[in-house]
């Protein structure tokens, strides 16, 4: 069953067409990757799907509920959560208040005047940060301000706070960009793990090619802003028409 | 030592509680232990830390904020003249009314950040204080200020046979009575108004305690540090915001009012920006973002204001007197820029210091120099979070 | 309906058993007839100038004087006034024998500070009497809050109807003169200098002042066959006067009056003249400005904008009576120029209330506004004056000044053209302008 | 129709003092993204530069003449000028006369001295500080720098008038056929807005036709790519600061005679020209110009008693006091970066 349907979506910036005649479905589930060269309309896309940008045609539903003209947070208490290209966390607050605050979201809404209760206090709160702090295998740098942490830490925090969520689905804007390859190992580890005790459908733009083929169930390449090829991991390798795109054409 | 007592809520609202009640006596060696002053402090403490929960949480840096407390006295002299001289139901409504001006102007200011917001929220302060000073004339007494008069209705107190102006009250206890005791050759002055602000700060400082601690103020934390992760985690900043600014303009309007109750009188200045510049200043004087920090730098200011003020040439000659004629003779002139009616010039070197070399405000110094008279050289300045950044859009 | 009755009653009753209540004897402070009753060697007065902000010049011309009196007070410098003052009780031993104190605060041309200033005077430091300020709003403020703690409030410039008219109080007292006074005093000698055919347009400052000003001297002026072809109220903010000043011409009119005071009225004349106004012919007359209140140390911004505008003032260091020439000099040998009409004013506040303190024999505020009302004098510097009873207000001649041709020197601004007696000027305590509010009844404090 | 031409004038005369000070707070903003809170104590600067260099040329000998009497009766010394007995009275009164003008000159090196230290010495410890930290310390610094010109220069206001060839009005109806008076407009108004037109126009040449201008605007654009070219951007920086310094303070200079220097006017014109720079949308240079104009047209024209009969009628009296900041109000919430405000500029 698909969680997420795109369809004909359009976009152009001006002159520009950014996407044409989108169509894309993600199955309940899976990791789905979409991949293409620079400029192909990745980004564009994702900004569709959170509510930054509203496509000039087509449809994006999520669950079969529409998801345009949906403000970002209410995108997100739909179910969908994004980890970004470059870690967005709030760096002058400890690791585990990081956490808490997704899971306050989560538990109360997109706004409770919670004033007068003690965040000490909220125990299923605390059950919840401590659960993701372990589940990430962070405990011991819970006090840390977030600022101080290293670039993949950050990357894992950030990571922690959409799973709090129990997000049903979670968009990956390039999780791995700038990585040591290290740490890019880490991260599939990462997401593997998360995948098989959560199967949480996961839409992941990515550039590095080893990444897309250690995760990826399902692939589309997107290349001048339409999907060229939708398909298995297996099948986009050798393809004809990606090669293409990615060499420019050469001929 | 600072930092320790900012996590112990219990000792810090003890320790708290007791140097204020405990004013009169500790302040009276400074010079500052007598009621006026003493009302200050506590009534600007409590608008500094209305403004703390606004910028020293979210980040907003609010150039309007002196308009609610002027409106707040506003609404309580008008209560004092209409209904009674009872304080509750002055300040009841001068909190509501602010409220509600602050709803209507940080509804719409807050549909912009950055110094965009602070330029909305200038203007409207800037708007405000010019109808009071003229057209409002009417409702706000213009110039002169709002005063009471004799022949006001005064509806649940009755007719006034004295031939002199009621004095503000709780319940029967007059606002301005005094007593004084004599001790150590000092005049220790014990007033009711004092103590009555005195508690209005106590119950301020730990309703901001609670909001700091609670998961709201985690949320506003957020705001300040990352918007953009907010609003991708479910969360809807606007009304977090809003509510913020209301909330502490709603302390600006108990500021307000409470300054009504110790002199009942609203002038139109408490509502120029420069007004709201001093809040500002105290704020990041003391520290924003920490709980203590407003009330000291509330304190700080108004001593120099009152005080520091005060020490003209006479003052000097008398305190160098012990010196050749000569040497006395220069240091006076060169302190007499620094104090007396030089005293915004030192006030304006004071703040560019502690915004250049102390981020923290004097908090984080005074932490610093306990940290240091222990021995221990170990900067506490990791603990208090970069205070000053503007909340991205 | 009931119910809100209930309420209200509750709360009444609630207000009448607190009055019962109130002051249980630990409120009281211990045995003092009155507010600061002094009870050493010493007394102590207040001095609340604007130290800082736009009128602080004044506010330093205002603490030489006070300086100097308390000073001629304690028996020091050569008595000044003192020796021309009609009245004799003042003999430089300070005041009923106690040596004069004094402390100083910044009203800051604000009615907050000024209140704040004042109430650190009266709780910490003592004082019996405050004096002092530059503006109307600030004397007003600082009236009302002598009058509820119990001393006497000795009004510093303070030119509004309002000081000793809706808002006058039973503790405050005002030597200087006001607007009223103003006008009747100009009205005639614009009349004889301009004729009665004229057409005045007003600019006026948008505040409780500027309103007052304008209404008596339009008032005035009217009664003497002028027109007014119009009123513009300017914000108090304005710096730049052009737009306002710029339509004058064009409107008929052939006298502009700009009833503003401080920066304001430096700007809109320095606007005016720029304009070239004063160069013009209209309706055939020569076209002029008239400022109705000037100050000496306001009229040195304008330079020489002010040469050949009439004003008003309340008094000037020219004028040659004995008890002028002696302030002159015993200020001028100690200072090095000569003193303003603020500083005058002040001088003279502080004399008059030591010399009402001798003659009640006590510092007891009542006494000392007993003293006071209805107290004629002499040897001043205005010519014989009274402390009317009623509003507390001092009736005396009116200076008609207008700016110096070729001054002298940089002191030498203004020239006065006619003394206007205090007949023309007095009005009845209950003219329309000063109507509403009363005096009270003394309080002293305690 | 006159009165409408008039306050066109008056607007672009208001607009034109804007427009300067604001162009100067946009540049320092633009190149160096620092809020300068101090700006108006620039422009106040400037305006003292004329003071002190009146003063200078006001040094005097002493002599005592024997036949006239001070104010206390003694004899009265009169004072001559040092530059009257050197040039003699011609050409001596001549030099005082002209001491506006003068003052340009005067002020140069100093505001350029001003904006050399102040930029070196602590501005540029704030490039990498919060917004708010740099509006801070500025606010600070102009509390300083006034209260200094304060405790020299007296809290009065100090006349500086124009040179007396420039006193008067200039009969504008009469030319295009009016009636003599119905628009009439001094001169010296008139060589304030040509002067600042002047200066707007020679920075934007400046900014667009010279390689050290280029080099600036590419660094307004983006500063990062510009360092890494190997142009030291942080000296063409302080000179850009001293620049704006002395834009802001020969706008100080020329309004001298309009206005009276006195140590406040600074914050005075701060907080609307603040509202200026916003409403044109901050970094935008021609944004500044255009909306200085705007609003000092809009003002000028709100000081129109028919306008006000107007918005009295809809129970806005006295528009005038709040018009700048109603207008403000207005564009930002319809335009949320101001008339020509690039995106992302200012909101963190």
């Amino acid at each position: 069953m698909s969680i997420l349907e795109v369809q004909n979506v359009n976009k152009s910036f001006g002159g520009l067409k950014a996407l044409q005649n989108v169509n894309l479905s993600v199955e309940e589930g899976t990791i789905h990757a979409i991949i293409g060269p620079n400029g192909a309309g990745k980004s564009t896309l994702l900004n569709c799907f959170i509510g930054k940008l509203i496509p000039d045609t087509g449809t994006v539903n999520f669950n079969g509920q529409s998801l345009l003209g949906m403000k970002a947070h209410e995108i997100n208490q739909t179910g969908v959560s994004r980890v970004f290209q470059t870690p967005e966390i709030f760096s002058d607050l400890t690791v585990y208040e990081n956490v808490m605050i997704p899971c306050f979201a989560k538990r109360d809404g997109s706004f409770s005047l919670n004033a007068l209760s003690r965040v000490k206090q909220e125990i299923d709160v605390h059950e919840k940060a401590e659960q993701m702090m372990e589940d990430v295998n962070m405990a011991d740098k819970k006090d840390m301000l977030a600022s101080s942490l290293s670039r993949g830490d950050k990357r894992r925090l950030e990571m922690a706070m959409c799973l709090a969520q129990d997000p049903q689905l979670l968009l990956l804007d390039e999780p791995t960009a700038g990585m040591a390859r290290a740490d890019t190992n880490n991260t599939i580890d990462l997401l593997a793990e998360i995948q098989n005790k959560r199967h949480i459908t996961m839409a992941v733009i990515e550039h590095d090619m080893h990444v897309v083929f250690s995760l990826a169930q399902k692939i589309s390449v997107l290349a001048q802003g339409t999907v060229i090829v939708e398909d298995l991991p297996e099948n986009i390798k050798g393809h004809p028409k990606v090669q293409e795109a990615y060499l420019g054409g050469a001929h | 030592m600072i930092d320790k007592l900012q996590n112990n809520d219990r000792m810090l609202m003890t320790l708290f509680t007791l140097m204020v009640l405990a004013g009169p006596i500790l302040l009276a060696p400074f010079g500052a232990g007598y009621p006026d002053l003493l009302q200050r402090f506590c009534i600007f403490g409590i608008f500094a830390i209305g403004f703390n929960i606004l910028f020293g949480l979210t980040g907003y840096l609010s150039f309007g904020h002196a308009a609610f407390l002027g409106v707040g006295s506003y609404s309580a002299v008008w209560m004092f003249k209409l209904l009674t001289m009872n304080v509750i139901p002055a300040l009841i409504l001068a909190v509501v009314i602010a409220g509600l001006f602050s709803l209507l102007i940080g509804f719409i200011s807050l549909r912009r950040s950055g110094i965009y917001f602070s330029i909305l929220t200038l203007a409207f302060a800037q708007m405000s204080f010019s109808l009071a000073y003229s057209v409002l004339t009417p409702i706000t007494n213009g110039e002169t200020g709002l005063q009471l008069t004799l022949n006001d209705p005064r509806i649940l107190d009755g007719a006034n046979t004295t031939g002199s102006l009621p004095s503000t009250n709780f319940f029967g206890l007059t606002m301005n009575s005094t007593a004084k005791f004599d001790f150590l050759g000092m005049v220790l002055q014990f007033n009711v108004g004092f103590y009555f602000c005195a508690v209005m700060l106590i119950l301020a400082f730990y309703l901001a305690m609670r909001i700091f601690r609670s998961p709201f103020g985690l949320m506003l934390k957020a705001i300040k540090t990352n918007q953009n992760r907010l609003n991708y985690t479910g969360v809807n900043t606007r009304p977090y915001t809003l509510a913020a600014f209301v909330i502490s303009g709603m302390y600006a309007g108990l500021a307000g009012g409470l300054m009504a109750c110790t002199d009942p009188l609203a002038g139109a200045e408490r509502m120029q920006w420069t007004a709201s510049g001093e809040v500002v200043l105290m704020t990041i004087l003391g520290g924003a973002g920490t709980l203590l920090g407003p009330v000291l730098g509330a304190g700080f200011i108004k001593y120099f204001e009152n005080i520091f003020s005060k020490i003209n040439d006479n003052v000097l000659h008398s305190w160098f007197s012990f010196l050749p004629d000569g040497l006395e003779d220069l240091i006076v002139w060169v302190l007499h820029f620094f104090v007396g009616k030089g005293w915004h010039l030192t006030l304006g070197l004071l703040f560019m210091m502690v915004v250049i070399f102390l981020p923290g405000g004097l908090l984080q110094g005074a932490s610093h120099i306990i940290d240091w008279i222990r021995g221990k050289k170990q900067s506490s300045s990791t603990q208090i979070s970069n205070p000053n950044s503007m909340p991205a859009e | 309906m009931s119910k809100q009755l209930t309420r209200r009653g509750v709360l009444k009753s609630g207000a009448v058993v607190g009055a019962g209540l109130a002051m249980p004897t630990i409120f009281t402070s211990p045995a003092a007839a009155y507010t600061n009753e002094p009870k050493g060697g010493t007394v102590t007065l207040g001095f609340n100038v604007p130290q800082s902000g736009p009128y602080a010049d004044e506010g330093a011309d205002e603490l030489r004087a006070f300086k100097l009196a308390v000073e001629h007070l304690n028996g020091g410098g050569d008595g000044g006034m003192m020796k021309t003052f009609s009245s004799k009780e003042l003999k430089g031993n300070g005041i009923l024998g106690k040596k004069v104190k004094y402390v100083t605060g910044d009203t800051q041309t604000k009615s907050d500070a000024a209140r704040a200033s004042a109430k650190s005077m009266i709780e910490k430091d003592g004082a019996v009497m405050i004096s002092g300020g530059s503006s109307s709003g600030v004397a007003i403020a600082v009236q009302g809050l002598c009058q509820e703690a119990g001393v006497i409030f000795m009004a510093g410039l303070t030119h509004s109807n309002d000081t000793t008219g809706k808002d006058k109080k039973a503790n405050g007292f005002r030597h200087f003169f006001n607007a009223q006074m103003s006008a009747a005093a100009l009205a005639p000698v614009l009349e004889k200098k301009y004729g009665k055919d004229r057409k005045a347009y007003h600019l006026t400052a948008d505040y409780t002042w500027g309103w007052s000003q304008q209404a008596s001297i339009a008032a005035a002026t009217e009664a003497k066959g002028w027109k007014t072809v119009n009123n513009v109220l300017t914000p108090l903010a304005t710096t730049d006067f052009s737009s306002y000043v710029a339509p004058v011409l064009n409107s008929g009119a052939d006298i502009l009056v700009l009833n503003h005071y401080g920066g304001n009225m430096i700007n809109s004349l320095t606007s005016a003249v720029q304009f070239g106004l004063r160069g013009k012919q209209v309706n055939g007359k020569d076209f002029e400005i008239v400022v109705p209140l000037y100050s000496r140390l306001m009229a040195r911004g304008a330079g020489k904008n002010v040469k050949g505008i009439f004003g008003s003032t309340n008094w000037h260091w020219s004028l040659s009576d004995a008890g002028s020439k002696a302030f002159v000099k015993s200020f001028g040998e100690k200072y090095g120029f000569p003193p303003s009409q603020a500083a005058h004013t002040c001088y003279v506040q502080t004399l008059l209330y030591a010399d009402a303190c001798e003659r009640a024999k006590t510092f007891n505020p009542c006494g000392v506004a007993e003293a006071l009302e209805g107290f004629k004098f002499d040897g001043l510097g205005n010519g014989p004056t009274e402390y009317r009873k009623e509003d507390h207000q001092c009736f005396k001649d009116v200076l008609v000044v207008k700016g110096k041709e070729n001054p002298t020197s940089q002191f030498d601004v203004l020239e006065v053209v006619e003394v206007t007696p205090r007949a023309q000027v007095e009005y009845k305590p209950d003219h329309t302008m000063f109507k509403g509010g009363s005096l009270g009844k003394c309080n002293p404090g305690a | 129709m006159d009165a409408i031409l008039l306050q066109i004038l008056n607007g672009l005369d208001k607009g034109s003092a804007y427009a300067l000070i604001a162009l100067g707070l946009t540049l320092i903003f633009g190149t160096l993204g620092v809020v300068n809170f101090a700006h108006g104590a620039l422009f106040m600067i400037g305006a003292f530069c004329v003071v002190t260099l009146q003063r200078i040329l006001n040094i005097s000998t002493v002599t005592i003449d024997p036949t006239k009497t001070d104010f206390l009766g003694n004899p009265l010394k009169v004072k001559t000028p040092y530059i009257i007995e050197w040039f003699g009275e011609g050409a001596g009164m001549a030099i005082i006369n002209w001491s506006v003008p003068l003052a340009i000159l005067f002020a140069i090196p100093i505001m350029l001295l001003v904006g050399y230290v102040m930029e070196r010495g602590l501005i540029k410890h704030f490039y990498k500080r919060p917004h708010a930290d740099q509006i801070l310390v500025t606010f600070g610094l102009a509390i300083v720098l006034q209260e200094i010109i304060k405790a020299f220069y007296g809290a009065n206001p100090i006349p500086t008038p124009a040179p007396e060839v420039f006193r008067g009005s200039f009969d504008f109806g009469v030319l295009i056929g009016m009636a003599e008076n119905a628009v009439i407009y001094p001169y010296w108004r008139l060589v304030y807005f040509a002067f600042s037109a002047l200066v707007i126009a020679g920075v934007f040449a400046f900014l667009q036709f010279t390689t050290f201008g280029m080099v600036v605007r590419a660094g307004m654009a983006d500063r990062e790519t510009v360092g890494l070219l190997g142009i030291n951007i942080d000296k063409r920086f302080t000179i850009m600061f001293g620049i704006a310094a002395c834009v802001a303070g020969l706008a100080g200079v020329m309004y001298s005679p309009i206005n009276s220097p006195n140590y406040h006017m600074g914050m005075d014109f701060l907080v609307l020209s603040f509202v200026v720079v916003v409403v044109g949308g901050m970094g935008s240079l021609p944004g500044a110009v255009l909306a200085g104009f705007t609003l000092g047209i809009l003002e000028s024209f709100a000081s129109m008693n028919q306008v006000k009969g107007f918005f009295e009628a809809i129970y806005l009296p006295s528009i005038d006091q709040i018009i700048i900041y109603l207008v403000a109000i207005v564009i930002l919430l319809v335009r949320p970066r101001g008339l020509m405000g690039r995106a992302g500029v200012m909101e963190d």
